[in-house]
């Protein structure tokens, strides 16, 4: 099986793919301002992986996707909106501590339509960027290890 | 104002069914897996269109146009949550048909039946 | 025999579904919205989020998150589970 | 104490969520931290049932209400509650119990069962997301996180029924199992889109208010009952079920049993809670008493006539929801007219759930020694295990006599409730059940006598590992406990569970509600 396409499409890739990610970060950073959040501007991330994959095949595996890794991500990242959800267990599970608050993330925003603070919503920035990392780790992670079990396929 | 009555909610059914027929009849694993996202899309759809309100905008004030009519944030989120339940079904559905394929050297349901004996 | 009873059934199912469409209420006006309107109004002061939809997925509805999270958890770890190596004297 | 055991629905929920994300972790620190790490948490969420339904008890018959993320069910002035709540009474209560005795012993069973084998932080891993899914889906309030719950059980337990990938059967069976679960999960999902559009709301006690039995909420709830019913493995599709069963590794195995139980609960919980009176529950009984009968029947038959021993016991796990569907189908047909013996059908019905967990549990891990002992499944390949494997043969033969409904073991005591109340009802009912018991008694002398008795016809046969003996014998205990005082366990914790079906809905509703 080849593994690899052609120099177009390989150079396109290396463009787009710093794009992509950029987009995918903007999508779940400002998740609580815009439409988006953790699980879209993940799935945008990993979709730059998918791209990445498909481009160079099982050479992407090399160094930048590696599995293990990626799988302790989600792990990591399924654990911190668990840890976040268990932040609020003074008043009850998943009450937001951080929101109203006035600390750093805890601002207060005006009624109405407006053009939003970045820095508002209480623990949702976080929880987005944990959900973002966690559906990222993941959908690579998938992409992945179906890349490396139907390339057995070809083998055998 | 609802010139359309109801045919939004009939499409989206219309949709499920198209999957179930998919799934019931349908040889090919592949094609079976199709069946199940088409029903999951048409069951996503469905919940999409029961949130809207005439005329109304999304229910994010960043930038919002000056209007007071929104659509319903609930279904939103519900079908949010299901588009990433619909995705894990679907992908662990493809990898069984990986290992099956791997195990018959087909995806031919009746051809695994003899195989199998 | 088996075909044609799977044809009845998805033929049931169908006109079952089909039915219940055409009884929904009008397209575009939900009957009861008061939990929505809850949420629309008092998203950004509950939350002080501008994206109502973001506050009912994190916060209102942070629980149904939760599950989702760990629907894809699962179906991670069930794939790699999958994708494994085995060893030969297990089998 | 009671700030712990006011958070004990959610801490039951979020700890084994904990052991499922950290499991992969700690598994990196070597097999025995791992194993240390799972008993460990598997005994902490053990002591949290016991202390939910110790409270829940204590408090008398009003359900614990826990608010996700906030205080109080309803903000002022509204009639919808926004949040998502967790509601726990007698039912609900007795299915965590239920779901953390098969955890435990599950833990148990696996510590000796998986060690050297390939992905054991990927078993433990997915057997905690079973059980967090089974303890979120018997917990909860609200009808959308039913739904995810169900859709986490669904994932989790097909990983583990394709666990075994170099088995080829394994992978079609998970392949098959995924299709239904998920098409049942679905048909629930229509429903609570359905249910939302009509009522704008997803709280089960709101609902259960709002519902009138319009068309549409009929519609609902036809798809409700025909998603779970498929997901609980009642005839006409209880195919997936010995399949499932049979391919699943032997604990998980188990755990899915319990898994199926917890769709049930989930039937029963719409029927007597979310509908109620407000539907013709004559007609819906009398469906549910034809399909358990037809649950029985093909159970039991089909049984007769396998020689795997995993798919025999699961044929036999299928006809054992059909006991449990017969009781409460019973039940329901008399809701409206509210004789004794409709209470006394729930209250069997209920019994038999922990009851069938038991031996069935106690079955599965039997035959999960027996053919790692032997290495073959086929019945009739084994012959004099006996001599090699004495404990199991003992404890293998409580829990086959007790799934029979041989009198000292609990199974009687819970099927002879069955019978009697549904004798009331109608005779031809109660001597189904009782001849479906009689088969499957022979079903599983025939078993006994091909893999214990007669000479020893394999050799070198592997030694159990003492904790597979514990977890057993832990099932076993429970087994004679609930056989020798069934009055003491119906008394302290089925009563509850089966008054919160036969006249709970307007306590339900009122805990959440107010008023």
């Amino acid at each position: 099986m080849k593994t690899e396409m052609s120099v177009i499409v390989r150079t396109i890739t290396r463009c787009v793919y710093p794009l992509i990610l950029v987009f995918g970060f903007y999508v779940i950073m400002h998740g609580h301002l815009t439409p988006g959040g953790g699980f879209q501007g993940g799935a945008v991330v990993a979709s730059a992986f998918a791209l990445f994959l498909v481009a160079f095949g099982t050479k992407a595996l090399k160094g930048r996707l590696n599995p293990h890794l990626l799988q302790s991500l989600e792990e990591i990242g399924a654990l911190a909106f668990l840890g976040l959800a268990f932040l609020g267990i003074g008043t009850a599970f998943f009450y937001n501590i951080l929101a109203g608050s006035g600390s750093v993330f805890g601002g207060a925003v005006p009624s109405g339509p407006n053009p939003g603070v970045l820095n508002s919503s209480g623990t949702l920035p976080f929880m987005n960027w944990a959900v973002g990392l966690k559906v990222m780790a993941g959908i690579a992670c998938i992409l992945v290890a179906m890349l490396v079990g139907s390339r057995k396929e070809a083998e055998e | 104002m609802s010139a359309v009555g109801s045919l939004p909610f009939v499409v989206s059914m219309l949709l499920v069914i198209l999957g179930l027929y998919a799934l019931l009849f349908k040889r090919n694993l592949i094609k079976m897996v199709i069946g199940v996202s088409l029903i999951e899309t048409g069951v996503n759809l469905f919940l999409v269109t029961l949130g809207y309100r005439t005329a109304g905008v999304a229910p994010i004030y960043t930038y919002a146009p000056a209007t007071t009519v929104r659509v319903l944030p609930t279904p939103q989120a519900l079908t949010l949550t299901s588009i990433v339940i619909g995705l894990a079904t679907t992908a662990l559905l493809l990898s069984f048909a990986v290992l099956i394929y791997r195990h018959y050297g087909t995806l031919d349901v009746s051809k695994i039946k003899e195989l199998r004996g | 025999m088996r075909r044609a009873l799977l044809t009845a059934a998805f033929l049931l199912v169908a006109a079952f579904l089909l039915f219940a469409a055409a009884e929904m209420r009008p397209f575009g006006e939900p009957a009861v919205s008061a939990m929505d309107d809850y949420f629309i109004d008092n998203a950004q002061i509950d939350v002080a989020a501008n994206n109502v939809v973001t506050a009912v997925v994190f916060d209102y509805r942070g629980f149904d998150t939760l599950g989702e999270a760990t629907v894809l958890f699962a179906a991670v770890v069930g794939i790699l589970a999958m994708f494994r190596r085995t060893r030969e004297d297990e089998r | 104490m009671t700030a712990l055991a006011n958070h004990a629905p959610v801490l039951l929920i979020a700890a084994p969520l904990f052991a499922a994300f950290a499991a992969p972790l700690v598994g990196k620190l070597g097999e025995r931290v791992r194993m240390a790490f799972t008993v460990a948490i598997m005994g902490i969420t053990g002591c949290l049932a016991g202390l939910l339904a110790a409270t829940l008890y204590a408090q008398g018959a009003a359900p614990i209400v826990y608010v996700l993320g906030g205080q109080i069910p309803l903000p002022s002035g509204l009639a919808v509650p926004i949040r998502i709540m967790l509601e726990v009474d007698g039912l609900s209560a007795f299915m965590v119990l239920l779901t953390a005795l098969v955890g435990i012993a599950a833990v148990c069973y696996n510590i000796s069962y998986r060690r050297g084998r390939s992905g054991g932080a990927f078993y433990d891993s997915l057997t905690f997301l079973l059980l967090a899914g089974v303890f979120g889906l018997v917990q909860t309030g609200d009808l959308f996180n039913f739904f995810v719950f169900l859709e986490v059980t669904s994932i989790a337990a097909c990983a583990l029924i394709g666990f075994r990938t170099w088995r080829n059967r394994s992978a079609e069976a998970a392949f098959k199992v995924m299709a239904l679960y998920t098409l049942s999960g679905l048909f629930v999902l229509l429903a609570v889109g359905l249910l939302y559009g009509q009522h704008g709301g997803l709280n089960i006690a709101y609902l259960a208010s709002s519902v009138r039995g319009a068309a549409i909420d009929r519609v609902a709830l036809a798809l409700l009952l025909t998603g779970l019913a498929m997901k609980a493995g009642a005839v006409p599709m209880h195919m997936w079920a010995p399949e499932a069963y049979g391919e699943a590794p032997a604990s998980a195995a188990m755990v899915l049993v319990a898994n199926s139980q917890a769709s049930l609960y989930g039937l029963f919980r719409v029927l007597f809670t979310l509908y109620g009176m407000s539907i013709g529950t004559t007609a819906i009984g009398w469906i549910l008493i034809v399909l358990a009968l037809a649950t029985i029947v093909v159970g039991v038959t089909m049984a007769l006539i396998q020689k795997d021993i995993k798919r025999l016991i699961a044929f036999g796990a299928v006809s054992q929801i059909g006991y449990m569907l017969l009781a409460v189908g019973v039940g329901f047909a008399v809701l409206a007219t509210r004789p004794a013996f409709g209470l006394t059908a729930i209250t069997g019905g209920i019994f038999h759930m922990v009851n069938d967990i038991a031996c069935i549990g106690l079955l599965f891990l039997g035959a999960g020694v027996i053919v790692r002992a032997s290495g073959t499944r086929d019945l009739n390949a084994m012959g004099g295990l006996a001599h090699d494997l004495r404990a199991t043969t003992v404890l293998f033969a409580i829990g086959a006599f007790a799934l029979a409904g041989v009198p000292p073991l609990n199974g009687f005591a819970s099927k002879l409730l069955i019978y009697e109340s549904t004798f009331q009802l109608s005779p031809v009912l109660a001597v189904i059940a009782v001849v479906g018991s009689i088969f499957l008694l022979a079903v599983f002398l025939r078993v006994f006598q091909a893999a214990f008795l007669g000479p020893r016809l394999l050799r070198g046969v592997t030694p159990v590992p003492v904790t597979m003996t514990i977890a057993m014998a832990f099932l076993a205990a429970v087994v004679i406990g609930f056989g020798l005082f069934p009055g003491f366990f119906i008394d302290k914790i089925v009563a509850p569970a089966a008054n919160a079906l036969w006249q709970g809905q307007s306590g339900y509703i009122a805990a959440v509600m107010g008023g």
